[in-house]
Parts: C-alpha cells; structure tokens; sequence
C-alpha cells in the first residue's frame, strides 16, 4: 500500500460514468483486480473523509505503464460528482492498492463474471487476469438502462459469450443479471463465478452457487471511514472458519473480496433476526492472492 | 400525489403558520427583517433573551468563526424587560410574525418576575426558557443543568403563564431526556433542542483569543448531529410532547431531517444570520418535501423514519428486479 | 530565534517523543499504519477501547459525515483483553511507538481486572479509561458523567495501576472542570478531553438513518471549538494537571490552538482516517510554529494566549506608528 | 437596504488590493458613502459567514448607472482571498447598503479626510459628494508601502491638497497619517475630519479633533455575524446623548459612521480600565445622513 500524489493523465465519458486514469506507478504495480483506491476529497469543502474506487486498469507493461484506471459514478453525491468534474493535470492524493484481490482458480477453469453497473470496472480487470491465465470467461453484464451498463462492447474481447440485461429492455434482454445465471452456468459450463453487484443481488447470487456447489467470490461495499484498516468502520459479518460463529470484518482489509457462502447477509443486509450461517461449507476458491 | 395543504403546526396550543422559526438572539428587535422577508411567512420569530434589567452585554470581539459553526458571546445584551415591553416587543409583533419572548435569569424571583409582566401581553404568543446562564441563587455555572433547580424555575413560569412554555434546555448537557422529562413534569408544554454549548474561539497565528469575553457558545451547522440526537431520543421517550429543533438547522433537508427525527418544529439561528429569509426558504424545502411524499402536513413526516439502508444497495444505479 | 530542541513532552511520568497521539480506535490493530507513517516518530498510539471480553461491534453502517464531522459507532468491537494483551499489543508495540491502551466497561470489577492484567505489561506506556459507556451496574446511561461513579472507577484503576492513568472524560458533560477534578483527586495523572459527544445521522431524502446502531458519537473539526473550551477550562483550573485534548485536532494549526489552551498533548483521530501520517504532520507543524517563536517546548505554548486583538486594529495593513 | 444577486462587471487590481464592480442596480441607487456590502461566500465551502466591504463608488448616472464598487484587501484570510479571485460575469449574493452614512456639514465647508490603506476606499465615494456639495476637499492618504496607499493620483482630482504618508517612505513622507493631521489642518483651514483608519489610529485622530474642537465622524469596523441588525455581535461602546452612561451600539445599523467623541476607545479597544467618556461635549456633525 502506497500513498502518492497522482497526475490525473485523461478522464473520459464511459455511459453514464466517467474514467479517470492516474499516473501513479507505485500503485498500479502493486495492483490486482478486486483492489480499490482511497481519494482524498479537496480541502475546504464539506468532505471529510476519503471516498473508496475499485480498479478498474493497472498498467504495468507496454505505453500506459504505470497508469490506472478507476470508474466514477458521479451521480451518487458532492464527492463522486466532483472527481467526474476534476480534469487532466490536476493532482488527486491517493491511496492504494487496498484491500484483498480476488483470487484465481488453480485447477479450475470455467470462469462466469457478472456484474451490474459501474461493478463491472473491476471484473474487466480480473478477466484479464483470467484470460492470461488461459481460463475461460464468460460474462453478464447489467444496467438499469443502456448507458449504465458498462462496456457491453469491450466486454466481447475478453469474454467467450457477454449477456447484457437492462432493467428496461433497452440493451440486450429486459431483466436482472441474476435472470441470466442459470443458463449462462450452464451454457458456460461455469465452475467458478466471480461478481460485484449490489448487496441483495449479491446474496441472491450466493444462494444460487451455495444450491449448486458453485465456489464463488463477491466484491462487496460498506461505508468505510479510512479504507486501510484503522477505524473499524467497514465492518461485514462473516462467519468463521469452523462456521460456528462469526466476526464483524472490515471490508477494508479482510475484504473486499469474500466468499459469499460465508457472509451472514441477513444480519448485515438488517432486514431479518440473526440466522446461523450454513452448517455445511461450500468449496471455497482459495483465499487471498492467487497465482501473482 | 397530494400537494401540502398547509405546514400550519400546534405546538400544544401555539399555532404556527409554518414549523420554521427564527431562534433567540437571531431575529433583531423588529426593524431589521422587515423588506428582508415576509414575517407573516415565518413560523415565530424568539426574541433575543430578555433579563430584568438591561444588560449592556460582552466585550468585543463577540463573534468568530470555526469549522461549520461560529462561536459566539453576547452576554445576552437586552434593553432589560419594561424597555422591551414597551418598545422591541410592540415592533417585533408589528412586523406579522407570532412572537416567543425567551426569558432568562439568574434567580427564581427573575423568572417569576418576567413571566408576570408578560401575562396577558396580546403580542406574547408563549415564552422560551433560557436556562444556560449562571445560577446566582445557588452559585451554579449552569442553571437548567441541575433537574431540581430546573423543576424549580419551568414549575414557576409554567404555573403562571397563559401562553404556551418552552424549556430550551441548556447544550452539553448528559442527561437530556432526563432534562426534558423534568421539564415537562414541571409544567413546560415542550423543549427546544438544544442551546449552544460552551465554546471557545482561538487564533493560533495571532495566539489570540477570538473573543472578548474569553468564551462563548458554538452555533451553526457543525452542531446538527447532536441535536438530532437529542430530538430524537427525547421524542422516542416522550412521543407527545412538542419538541423545537435549535442547532445547526441551515436548509430545507436539515429542517426535514429533524422532523423526521421526532421535532414539531425547527429554529434557523445561525443561517439567519447569513440568509435573512433562511425560515422562509427552509419552509419552502419542507412544501416541497411534503408534496414529494403526498404528505399533507409537516407532522407526516414524523415516524417515518427508518433502519440505514445497506450500504451496498444503495451504491449502485440499479436495484435487486 | 532558537531552534525547537526537541517535541519531547513528559505527561506526568509518560515521555512522548512529540505532544501528538493518535486517538484511541483511530490507529488500527498493530498492522496498518506500518508503511503509511513512522511510528517512532507519533507521540503514542491510544488502542481501541478494549472490554473484558470480546464485542463484535456495531451493526453496519458505521459511519457517516456530518458538516465538518463524522458520526460514528463501532460499539466497541475489539477481541477482548486476553487476545488483545496477547496480540494486538504486541504488534502495536513492535511498530515502535509507544502505546497507551483505552480501557472500557460497565462494571467496576471489570475495570478492575483489565488494570491487574495490563500491569507489568512492559509494551504498556499508559491507561486512558474510558469513561462513555453504560454503567451496567448502576443502569446509568453514561457511566463517567456522574462524579461518584468516576470518583469510584478512576480510583481504583489509579491506585493499581503503575504507569499513567488518564480519564477521558464523556463529551457532552455539563462541568466538565467538575468532573476533571474528581478524577484527578481520585489518582488519575491527568485528563483526556474530551470523548466523542452523542449524535445522530440521517438521511432527508431516504428518510433514513444512517448508522446501523440508531445512534453513534460526532467526531472531527466540527468539535473544536468545544475541545477548546474544555481544555482551556481545566487547564485554568489545574494548571498542573496534565491535559490531553482530543476533538477536532486536524492540522499544525489545530495543535498549537489547544496547546495554547493549555493542553499538554493533543489527539488525532478522525484526521488519521483521512491523512494515516496526520500525527507526524500535525507535530511537523507545532514544530514549525515553535521555530517560528523562537521557543525551545511545547509546553512554552502554554500560557501565551492573550486577549483578542481590537477587530479595527487588524482589519488595514497598517499599524499605528 | 435590498438584498440582489449581482454580476461582477469587472475586476481590477489597485496597488495592493482588488477592486469589484458590481452591477447592482437597486442597491447602487440606495448607497451613500460610509455605508457596506454584505457578501455571501460560496457554499459547502468552509465558510459560515457574510463579509463586509464598504462602497467605494456607487453610479447613479451616466454610463456605469447601477454600478457599485468596492475594494478588497486579498491578503486578509479565506474570504477576501476568495473575492480577489473572483472573475467579471461571476454572480455574488449582495445585501446592501447597510449601515448609516457620513453627513454632509451643512454650514461648515473645508472638510479633511484621513484614510489609511483601503480605508480610503468609502472617503473617495465621500470626497466626490462633499464636492458636488460645493465643500472644499483636502485628503491624507497613508499605508505601509507605495502599493497600500489607495490611490494616491485619483485622489488629486477630488481634493485640493494630497498629503501620502507611507510607514517605510516609499511614497510621499515617511510616517503615519497622524503625523501628517496638525499641519494638514492648518494648512486646510479644516473645520470637519472625517476618518477611516485602524482602531488605535482612530483614537488617536479622536483624542486631537477633541483637544481642538473639531467635530468629526469615523467610520469603524467591528466584526459582524450579519450586518443588517439581527446578531448584536458588532457592537461598538458608544457614550449615551447626556454622556452620563454607555450603551453597546450595533456597528452594522448604528454605526459604522460614529461621532469619534461618543466612542469609549478605551473600553472598546480593551487595553485599559474603563474610563468615562469626556463629560465635555465636543459639537458634533449632525449623525446620520445629511442633505440626500
Ligand atoms: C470498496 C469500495 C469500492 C467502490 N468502488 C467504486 C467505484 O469503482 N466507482 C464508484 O463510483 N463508486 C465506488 N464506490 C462507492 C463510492 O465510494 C461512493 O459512492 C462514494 O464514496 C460516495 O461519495 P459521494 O461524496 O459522492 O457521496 P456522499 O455524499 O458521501 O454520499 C451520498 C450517498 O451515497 C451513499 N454512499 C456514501 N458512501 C458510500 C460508500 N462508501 N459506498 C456506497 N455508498 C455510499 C450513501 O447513500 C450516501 O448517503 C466504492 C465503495 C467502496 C467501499
Ligand atoms: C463595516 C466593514 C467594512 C469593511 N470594509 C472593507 C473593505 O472595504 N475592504 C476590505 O478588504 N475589508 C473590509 N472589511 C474587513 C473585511 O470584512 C474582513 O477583512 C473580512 O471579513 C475578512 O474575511 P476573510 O475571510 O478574508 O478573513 P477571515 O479568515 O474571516 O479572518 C482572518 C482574520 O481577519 C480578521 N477579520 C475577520 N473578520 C473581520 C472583520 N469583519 N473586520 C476586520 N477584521 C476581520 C481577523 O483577524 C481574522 O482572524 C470591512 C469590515 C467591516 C466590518
Ligand atoms: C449571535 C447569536 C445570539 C444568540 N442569542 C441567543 C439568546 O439571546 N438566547 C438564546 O436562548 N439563544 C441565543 N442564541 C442561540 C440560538 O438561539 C440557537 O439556539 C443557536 O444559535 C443554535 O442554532 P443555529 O445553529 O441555528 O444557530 C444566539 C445565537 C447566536 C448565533
Ligand atoms: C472510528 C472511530 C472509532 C473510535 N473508537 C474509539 C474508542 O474505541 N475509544 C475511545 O475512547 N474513543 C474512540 N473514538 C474517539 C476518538 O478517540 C476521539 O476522541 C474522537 O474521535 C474525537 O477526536 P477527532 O475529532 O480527532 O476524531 C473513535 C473515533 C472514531 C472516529
Ligand atoms: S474503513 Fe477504516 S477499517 Fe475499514
Ligand atoms: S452584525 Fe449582526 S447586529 Fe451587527
């Protein structure tokens, strides 16, 4: 993890978000997908903590070396909208590679990413990283509308076969990306599923692959105060090894990449009593890391 | 969809034309708002604090900055209670706005006094207890801090006075729903929620004190959390009891945020300052907030609030189909 | 003009490398900070607040902003004492800073028995009890408001314990000076001040809280003005007593206005979730400012304060000849 | 007094400071010298509170009719550096005029003006309608430099004699305005002073008008929480008509035009015991106004 005062090098319009790509060559070494970025907010406004970015590109080889991409959402609030409007030269204060990347399959190859919305920033990173390891990726992509769906075109590169569902049929087919996954596992041949989507979503897709013994990871988001691990702030419940109980983690530093057999989404998501989670474990992609 | 009929409130017998009022010591002595804002669109205009006699107040520097909030010290300068009576109190009345005369003291003989005088004065529309200043009787440095001396004074003035009774009770203080039960019991019809807590002002450049009196009170929006947590929990223990929002309350959402979190009613006292028709425009927000909603009247808005949203479902453009 | 010859501050038998801590639950498990900021050179690191045994904390979200603050609440999640003196202190120490550990609970007894086994822990710099937590025995909403109670907790930690006791106080206190004196009467070296003051957060548009728990605890720049008064209350009071301020410190500047306050030592915490180095670069600053002044302590800071200069004075370019 | 969202029309720089135009049309109508401006500074930045800034110029007629200008002192903090920055066709929030003007003598007629640094700003907007007044106009214009004396060139088209004072020689004489004022009123034959200056400057100017009985007004500044009356946090220690007691007079609608004779300099200035103002009344210029 390092701290640098980034050059802002481009910024671009991406649908209904905006691509900022920093010069910051310590950082984007060290970057793996899954990872995210810490941002200081300009001084003498009403910000007071950073705002958090998943990666979405880290160069390392070849004429973007030492870059990185991350993708805005500006429509969230005063911090999102103003980092959509900073413009090339300026400088962002930055904190970064955070967090724990998602790990790659050793013997497994089959690999489905979905996401819906700006998510899919960083499954186009990990997909990279998969393809480079000669595994198999298929994706599906989701949006409310067209423009929120992110990259449907670019998606095709990487990926055998892209499904693009829009909540209003205005690209690809009317529905959810959860509609999508029983047949993409199945057209896929899917052996491990990768995905960022928001929580319920999220949970949904964990109680698909925990019913069809599918190993999985999940990027999630909670509200963090620092991103590095010193306030406690971010905290997902997740059950402990032996799943006999379970422990608030900080989505900073012990995410936030999980295995979603293992999060308590009803105590986390708040909408039902405490339920144990699942006495029998599900197979879990190794943990942390992967191959470098 | 139903548009807002009205945002007129009852705060236990004071009918306001809207819940946004000019908090104490914020609204001048009935000359200066007048061509600024429409006074008959303001809830109520409090007065600054009155004392029996007058007071010439706090040594200058009286007022500075801090971050999101000022800190200030009048010493609560006033033209002492018959002046104002008789001059201040007919203007202020002039302008069309409900008047809440806010009275404060160091004695119980003092409250007793002020609230006899205001009796059956047409233009008094109910009266604020200041309770944040010295306790001369008992030698205190807060004198509402203290359940038993504020039972003393509330009783007193809520026995005698015709109009609705306010407690404003004291800022930084541990107990407040303890506070607001005791003032309630002792007769208040509400409380307003909460006074400035003491503050201080520096200048490290300068290695100055900002204010002349050394210390004074921390206003403005760096104060809104705490008073939502006070008007909160007061009104969880206490669901019929009206509760005046005061502290930090700057916009239309903060003035919707405290409904929300259990208030009757707010005060804009800092953003007057900046934005003299600030409680016509944090009127304007919550008519606005209400035809949003459907909701007919300001009171909708309490109890609607609910448990935070999953962070995780909120950030992203599209929800679970 | 001399040089600063040194940042080193002795808080009554505790030697800190530089006046500036990082706040208790603001500095990690022993593992973060290491890369981010040299440890050897932050005045100490107060650990989060550690109970018995284990809490698993808050429900989410944790945190929010607020104008120019942070609501929070973590509700005290740490592994519990054994585990913590087993493995966070030491990873805490091994970083190279000195470390104060916060104690919480709601019983005397168990106050009791965190002080027995951080005794004799060589890592252990210092206690900072905290004092803000439910009084589970006396079913009181905040245990160190009431002076019996912290008469009674502060002294026995005090009387055990063989490296510094600090009492940090609960924010939002009526008399504050009050509590500090019964704490320093009942043993404790000195006074932390002040904890975070309760707070709520909410969202207008969503019509929804913001933290998981209901309620949580401001934090940040919005505090200051209140450390301020803190700070320079007791320190006019107990002049020999030390005193940390804790609340708002985010800058050099930030540091040196408390100093000249009179505190001895300042904390940063919401600062350190934003800047992770905030501790090294708030005492670069109190550095420089000392150059500036020619002064060779920290503690030459304290005491220089003067009245607030005539606004008319400052306000041209010019000084009278 | 109204309150307007006015454009800036153009900005330039005056030796060392700023100065604003402002197309204001209802307040430019309204001003008179000595009185101010309340500015509004940009939101979810970290300010709270108005600024205020005395009129320089307020056009009527001809072809820059509805104009107001003022004149900004960068260096000061946040706000006035914000100001300085601020660029032609930008919007500002402006209450104004607020407070009482200077009066006009209505029998007396040589009037002389002291002015440190932008203080000469309001005495300039002065000059002009004591002349148009048929008074005979004599300045002192001081600073610390050349460049923080408010121009000194302008100032000969308006007044009779120019006297610069300048603390370090720079330009004109080297010392402060006082050390100009017994000669200058000899030389003037002046009959009125009128004074903008700091505090102590003030006192000073207060304490000679006194000795020779020369009726004077000052303009003063105090902070201010609004500037229009609501806040009682401006206040200035004015001796009572009878001059038996004091009273606590609001700068912003009181003042800031003050008879120098009925300021307790002492109290308000804070550095000595307080001490009752002169029991001797000293002929003052009828407050408040003047001929229109
Ligand atoms: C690990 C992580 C990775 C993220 N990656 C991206 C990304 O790649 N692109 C992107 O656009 N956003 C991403 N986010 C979300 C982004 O950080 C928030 O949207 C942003 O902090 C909101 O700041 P704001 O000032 O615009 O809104 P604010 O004014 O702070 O908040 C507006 C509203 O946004 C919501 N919100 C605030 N903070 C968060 C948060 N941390 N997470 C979710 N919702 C929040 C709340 O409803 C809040 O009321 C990520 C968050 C996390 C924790
Ligand atoms: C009636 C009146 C007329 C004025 N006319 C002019 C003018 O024509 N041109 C001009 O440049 N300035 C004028 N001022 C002063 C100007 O308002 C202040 O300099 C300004 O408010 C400072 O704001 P800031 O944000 O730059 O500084 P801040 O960051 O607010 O303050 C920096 C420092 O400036 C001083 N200061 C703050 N407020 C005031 C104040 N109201 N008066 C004096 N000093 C203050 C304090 O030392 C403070 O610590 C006038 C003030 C008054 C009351
Ligand atoms: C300049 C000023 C003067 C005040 N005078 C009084 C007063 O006389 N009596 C009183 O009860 N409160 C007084 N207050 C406090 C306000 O009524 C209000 O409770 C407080 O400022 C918090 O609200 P705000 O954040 O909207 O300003 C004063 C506040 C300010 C800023
Ligand atoms: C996320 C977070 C966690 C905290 N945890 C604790 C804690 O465990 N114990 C404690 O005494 N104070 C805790 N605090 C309070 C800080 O120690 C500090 O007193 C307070 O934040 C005010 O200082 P600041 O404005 O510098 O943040 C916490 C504060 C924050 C922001
Ligand atoms: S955000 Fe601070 S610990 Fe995770
Ligand atoms: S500045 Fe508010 S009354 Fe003068």
């Amino acid at each position: 993890m390092k701290r640098a005062r980034a050059e802002i090098l481009s910024t671009r319009r991406v649908g209904a978000y905006r691509s900022i790509t920093l010069v910051a060559p310590e950082i984007a070494e060290r970057s793996r997908p899954g990872q995210f970025l810490a941002i200081a907010m300009p001084e003498g406004r009403a910000f007071i903590l950073r705002r958090h970015f998943s990666i979405h590109q880290a160069s390392r080889h070849g004429g973007w070396a030492g870059t990185l991409e991350f993708v805005v959402d500006p429509s969230v609030g005063a911090g999102t909208g103003w980092l959509a409007g900073a413009g090339a030269h300026e400088f962002l204060d930055v904190i970064g590679p955070l967090g724990k990347a998602f790990s790659y399959p050793k013997r497994l190859t089959n690999c489905l990413l979905l996401a819906e919305g700006r998510g899919a920033a960083s499954l186009f990173f990990l997909a990279q990283e998969l393809v480079a390891r000669h595994k198999r990726v298929d994706m599906i992509l989701g949006g409310r509308t067209l423009e929120s769906v992110f990259k449907p075109v670019d998606a095709k590169r990487l990926s055998q076969t892209v499904v693009v569902m829009t909540a209003d049929g205005s690209l690809g087919e009317r529905g959810g990306i959860l509609d999508a996954l029983p047949d993409a596992v199945a057209r896929a041949d899917a052996e491990v599923v990768y995905a960022v989507a928001p929580a319920p979503t999220l949970r949904s897709i964990a109680a698909f692959c925990r019913e069809h013994r599918l190993p999985a990871q999940v990027a999630i988001e909670e509200r963090m105060g620092c991103g590095f691990g010193l306030c406690n702030t971010c905290v997902v419940p997740v059950a402990t090894k032996d799943r006999s109980a379970y422990e608030n983690l900080r989505a900073c530093v012990d995410g936030p990449v999980f295995d979603p057999s293992r999060i308590l989404w009803d105590r986390w998501l708040g909408e039902l009593p405490i339920v144990p989670p699942t006495a029998e474990p599900v197979p879990a992609i190794p943990h942390g890391g992967g191959e470098p | 969809m139903t548009a807002a009929r009205s945002l007129v409130v009852d705060l236990g017998g004071i009918v306001l034309p809207t819940p946004v009022m000019i908090a104490a010591g914020c609204g001048g002595t009935g000359r200066e708002l007048v061509g600024l804002v429409d006074l008959r669109r303001v809830g109520a205009i409090v007065s600054r604090t009155i004392t029996v006699t007058e007071r010439v107040g706090a040594d200058m520097p009286r007022i500075a900055e801090s971050p999101a909030g000022i800190v200030w010290e009048t010493g609560l300068q006033n033209p002492g209670l018959d002046p104002f009576v008789s001059g201040e109190l007919l203007r202020l009345a002039r302008g069309g706005a409900r008047i809440v005369v806010s009275i404060g003291g160091g004695s119980l003989e003092e409250y007793v006094h002020m609230t006899s005088v205001l009796q059956g004065r047409p233009e008094v529309a109910a009266i604020e207890i200041h309770l944040s200043g010295r306790d001369d009787e008992l030698d205190r440095d807060v004198l509402g801090a203290h359940p038993d001396r504020l039972n003393e004074i509330v009783g007193a003035v809520a026995r005698m006075s015709l109009v609705p009774v306010f407690a404003k009770l004291p800022g930084g203080c541990d107990d407040v729903v303890g506070l607001a039960r005791t003032a309630v019991r002792a007769g208040a019809t509400g409380v307003t929620l909460l006074a400035s807590p003491p503050a201080l002002g520096l200048d490290a450049t300068r290695e100055r004190l900002r204010i002349g009196t050394v210390s004074g009170w921390l206003s403005g929006p760096a104060l809104k959390p705490i008073t939502l947590r006070a008007v909160f929990d007061v009104a969880q223990a206490l669901p019929d009891v009206p509760v005046i929002a005061s502290g930090g309350v700057r916009t239309g959402e903060d003035a919707v945020e405290c409904l929300l979190a259990g208030a009757w009613a707010v005060q804009v006292g800092t953003a007057t300052l900046t934005d003299p028709a600030a409680a016509v425009t944090v009127a304007q927000g919550i008519v606005r907030r209400l035809n949003a909603a459907g909701l007919t009247s300001p009171a909708g808005l309490r109890g609607r609030l609910r448990p935070p949203e999953p962070t995780g479902a909120e950030s992203h453009p599209v929800s679970t189909p």
